[in-house]
């Protein structure tokens, strides 16, 4: 496990390069779905005071 | 010929509804193909003779480059088909994409960088493939600003298309900058169709890799493209379904 | 008491008309005809002072401090471009003159590269042996700047179109435009060095050239589109 | 000869323009009147294809037209709220290139538009030295020596002395008279036959 | 209160304004007319010091004033032909940062001051999204906040639909009635009581 | 139903009313705030494509790299500083404030340089490492950075308030400025390159400081004055 972890000594180039890559996937995933549910948000505002403006 | 996918295609309700429906459809199989090629990259794939164990930085470096390109050429492709035919769900597709493509191009460049210090001695260096790459950072930051500077939704949209349209030349020079110049980054050594220059165990987590990326991206650009379409056609009737569903 | 009705002007007149305009306005005041070159001396100047006052040092960097300067020069006198017609309404008048709108700008585009690019060519040999160029490099020099300067102002064309309708477009439009022009720049002072080392600097000249061709046929269409987006 | 039907514009977000329909035959003056902000911009701006229409269509000659359709605007003049001049050049080269672009334009033309408004005694200074109202009598030299048949005018009035104000009446009826077609924002109503005259009032705004 | 002695102003190398004379008392309003190019906004732009005085002399309160003299400056207010505006923020910052400069402001004086000219309704969206009236009124808005006892209006009625023109004489109006001053430059009459307009036509130009 | 009469704004007031609405105006456009910096690194993007991309040879150069990228992006932004404000009116009515011209120009030129020359400073340290700049000598690039851009902000004051009357003032602007910029410049660079070479960069700090306290002192009374030519 400690061989795998030391990525032969590679362990500071390898690991940062995958905790970025995945931290990035994952916030990808996130503001893609919070994009989501805020523009939801907003149509469901919109409707609720509608036919005050148009 | 019948058209009339062609026109569903163009409806905002149509696409909003299909696209929800597709995006479980490509999230799982990216997902499970991640896994396993992170499994078969990590552990299975033996240490490459040269590098080491350094060389395993490939399974996030190439998919993220390779990505990062793709997705540009989705963009352009996105805004000419909505320029030309006066699509607006394309260009709420083209919209969608800029962010992403940036992100990963960022990946690209830091994995790169992170590759980089240990095989050539240095983290950046001014090679051709590299320089292009952060010019296509640029191109994406510029595409982006362009948005953010004109405030008019169908306004922004035609101008970033021709941005995007334009910048596409960018593409193909930094692909092809490795074979132009003498780089000292990596000739394709998957892509070449004959003769993959890389072993099985190496060369198959990474295709797993590849591939898992671009469903990932799919299933990404579906939910944004979503949202897109929702804050666009916020005004519209069938919004409230969409809505309140 | 009716105007006398007439024909429609042909496109030829209409092209030449827009280019005799552009380049009226610039002379009226003649200052500013020398202003791209002064500021591109001026530029060039900087570096001996911030780099290096070495002679043959500065010969090293010779060729990409000239395409560095033109680029600039080239750039912030695109601001101008479409600005002050978008501005003034006159934008508006030839989108609605009922000729070809890719036509009229690209008459301007042609007066734009007239008033910087042809200027900045001729002007570069002066400024090349003062950072200590050999004589038999000023052609090359000369011709690749005129060549990589029309492809600049095509390139840059498009990015003050689509920058019209942005308040303060200035900064946003080096952005667009500068990644552009880094394949200009990268083959012009290419050509430039060989140029410099008395090799044979035709195979860069070539790529210059067709960016220019490409340039050339796509551009006019592409800051045609622009244009109308921005106008609104 | 100029038919509208059911425009539907949006300006941003706005819906400003909810539907406007009329019919404008040869020799006839649309006049527009509405509050601010109601839309007759908008409207004047459409029809020239400066701002895009949502929905609805625009005849010529009993032909519909597309946005950005050349011939169109080939018989078409435009004077919005600002004159669109070069202040750096002299009034007779405005008029000279403005015009020039559009139809063959002999000097001594361009002389006989320029004293039409008035403006012979200072057709040579810079625009940029020139008053308000010295500026629009330039654009209406130029609108009116491109001899198109119609008209679109936001506001013809503002800046005008009262002998220009009469001038631009004048002008309107001679282009009536001529079968041309007039389509003039205002906020004071034309003085013209009735005949000649369609109104419209856009509702809304302010 | 304000006297003008003798104004000769040249601009360039002409000389509009040959000996201009008039004395205004507190409460009238100077009603300046003339044709295009008679130098109705080079006067008005003299009074403020932004063109420079060839020979006369300004005096305001029986003192002479000085070319930029700040003092007089911070008792007046001058609204030319375009309103000076920032198209990129709202009318009401707009506002907010014209008047602020001046003097104190509360936030509800401003929302005063807009819902005073109807500008209530779109005093939140950037002014360049806003109609040629619409803007003039959020400039009329600052002026009136500004609360300075003398106005310079350069045509003050352009752009405005008919209830924004009672609006501007109403304003005037008042500003007289509560012993303020008013200069306006305008092609039309203002309807005001005889005792409260003086007049000044301004002889050649166009 | 008069407006509630009131006393005068202090200037202190007044002051902060104009850095508030400069920094508004900039905030407005999230994307614009990042502009300058995306134009320096593009800038200095250009050196390594047009000079060499040797590392070793481009930290010899870094220093004037840095500075004119500096230089460049700071005079770009300059354009903005009061021909916007001078267009649409805004200006004439400073004149008009009752406050004083020289204030609310100095608030102006401060606004500037928060968004132009600070954010620049910040940056630089990224821009020094890709072309080779050693870690220890970040600290002091970013003070000497900092200093010069509040120079080059209240140098170009004075230029933009000159050629305000002028159309196309932009490339006169640069030309105005250069030469007087040409100061900070060589102390700036020399600096840089002490600081690069790990030497003591005091001397041509101090230097700076010098310029920075004249700048502050006269500066905006030059600009105040400039400002009411250039209205005519
Ligand atoms: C900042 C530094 C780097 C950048 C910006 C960069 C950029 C790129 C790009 C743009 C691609 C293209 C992907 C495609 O064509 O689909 C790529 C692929 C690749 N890179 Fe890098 N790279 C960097 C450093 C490195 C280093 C240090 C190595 C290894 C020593 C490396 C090895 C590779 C490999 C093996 C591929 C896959 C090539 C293929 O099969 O097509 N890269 N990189
Ligand atoms: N670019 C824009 N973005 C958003 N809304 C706009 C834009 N331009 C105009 N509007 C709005 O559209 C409406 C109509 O504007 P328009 O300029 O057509 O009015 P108008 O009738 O010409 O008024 P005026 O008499 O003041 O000139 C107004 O409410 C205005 O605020
Ligand atoms: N910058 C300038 N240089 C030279 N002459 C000028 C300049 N500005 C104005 N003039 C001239 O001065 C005269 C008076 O101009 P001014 O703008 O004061 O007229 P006005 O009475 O306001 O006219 P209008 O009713 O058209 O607004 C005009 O003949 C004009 O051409
Ligand atoms: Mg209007
Ligand atoms: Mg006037």
């Amino acid at each position: 496990m400690n061989d795998f972890l030391s990525m032969g000594g590679y362990a500071q180039y390898v690991w940062p390069s995958y905790a970025l890559t995945f931290v990035a996937v994952i916030v990808n995933i996130a503001l893609a779905r919070r994009a989501h549910a805020a523009a939801r948000a907003e149509a469901r505002r919109r409707l609720s005071i509608e036919g005050e403006d148009r | 010929m019948d058209w009339t996918w062609f026109h569903r295609l163009a409806s905002p309700p149509h696409v909003y509804r299909i696209a929800g429906t597709l995006t479980p459809w490509f999230a799982w199989p990216a997902g499970l193909l991640i896994v396993a090629a992170l499994y078969g990259g990590l552990v299975l794939a033996p240490p490459d003779y040269q590098q080491g164990d350094g060389f395993r930085i490939i399974y996030v470096h190439a998919p993220s480059a390779w990505l990062s390109l793709m997705i540009y050429s989705t963009m352009a492709t996105a805004a000419a088909i909505g320029l030309i035919w006066r699509m607006k769900v394309a260009h709420a597709a083209a919209a969608s994409c800029a962010a992403v493509g940036a992100w990963f191009t960022v990946v690209s460049l830091v994995t790169g960088m992170l590759w980089g210090k240990p095989m050539w001695g240095t983290y950046w260096v001014w090679d051709p493939r590299l320089t292009a790459q952060l010019i296509l950072l640029f191109l994406y930051l510029g595409y982006m600003g362009l948005r953010a500077g004109i405030e008019d939704t169908a306004r922004a949209d035609k101008a970033s298309a021709v941005l995007a349209i334009v910048g596409i030349v960018n593409v193909p020079i930094i692909r092809f900058s490795v074979e132009w110049w003498n780089s000292i980054h990596q000739a394709p050594s998957v892509m070449k169709m004959d003769r993959p220059s890389m072993p099985a165990d190496m060369l198959v987590p990474l295709l797993m890799m590849l591939v898992g990326f671009t469903l990932y991206f799919v299933a990404v650009l579906l939910v944004r493209l979503r949202a897109e379409i929702l804050r666009r056609e916020r005004a519209s009737s069938w919004v409230r379904e969409a809505a309140t569903a | 008491m009716n105007p006398p009705p007439a024909g429609r002007a042909s496109w030829a007149t209409a092209g030449r008309l827009v280019l005799e305009r552009d380049l009226r306005l610039a002379f009226r005041r003649s200052g500013q005809l020398v202003q791209p070159l002064a500021f591109f001396a001026v530029i060039t100047l900087l570096f001996p002072l911030a780099l290096t006052p070495e002679l043959a040092r500065l010969r090293e960097v010779a060729p990409g401090v000239l395409w560095i300067a033109a680029l600039l020069s080239s750039l912030l006198a695109l601001e101008f471009l479409f600005r002050d017609d978008a501005h003034d309404g006159t934008l508006e008048q030839f989108v609605l003159s009922g000729q070809s709108l890719t036509l009229l700008l690209f008459a301007k585009t042609v007066a734009h590269w007239m008033l910087t690019g042809l200027p900045l060519a001729v002007m570069a040999p002066v400024v090349g042996v003062a950072l200590g160029v050999p004589l038999q490099a000023l052609p090359g020099i000369l011709a690749a700047l005129a060549l990589g300067t029309v492809t600049l102002s095509l390139v840059g064309a498009i990015g003050a179109g689509l920058t019209l309708g942005v308040k303060r477009g200035g900064v946003l439009l080096s952005l667009l435009t500068l990644p552009l022009a880094v394949p200009i720049l990268v083959f012009g002072a290419r050509a430039t060095e060989l140029a410099i080392k008395g090799a044979d600097y035709a195979g860069p000249m070539y790529l210059l050239a067709a960016l220019a061709v490409l340039g050339l046929t796509l551009a006019p269409l592409a800051a045609a589109a622009a244009v109308r987006i921005g106008l609104e | 000869m100029l038919a509208v039907r059911n425009f539907h514009v949006f300006r941003g977000d706005r819906h400003v323009l909810r539907g406007v329909s009329f019919d404008l035959a040869a020799g006839c003056c649309l006049q527009v009147t509405g509050v601010n902000g109601a839309g007759k911009t908008t409207l004047l701006r459409a029809l020239c294809g400066l701002v895009d229409v949502e929905e609805g269509s625009l005849l010529w000659r009993g032909a519909a037209i597309e946005r950005s359709a050349s011939a169109f605007h080939a018989e078409l003049g435009y004077l919005g709220h600002d004159a669109p001049l070069k202040a750096d050049l002299t009034g007779r080269e405005n008029v000279r290139y403005a015009v020039g672009l559009r139809r063959p334009l002999a000097a001594a033309t361009v002389v006989r538009g320029l004293e039409r408004v008035g403006a012979g005694a200072f057709a040579d200074r810079p625009v940029r030295s020139l008053s308000a109202g010295q500026r629009r009598r330039i654009a209406f030299a130029a609108l009116w020596l491109c001899g198109v048949p119609l008209w679109i005018l936001d506001e013809p009035n503002t800046n005008l002395d009262t002998q220009g104000q009469a001038l631009v009446a004048g002008l309107i009826e001679e282009q009536l008279a001529a079968g041309g077609l007039v389509v003039a924002a205002v906020h004071q109503e034309l003085d013209l036959p009735p005949g000649r005259r369609v109104d419209l009032v856009i509702p809304g705004g302010r």
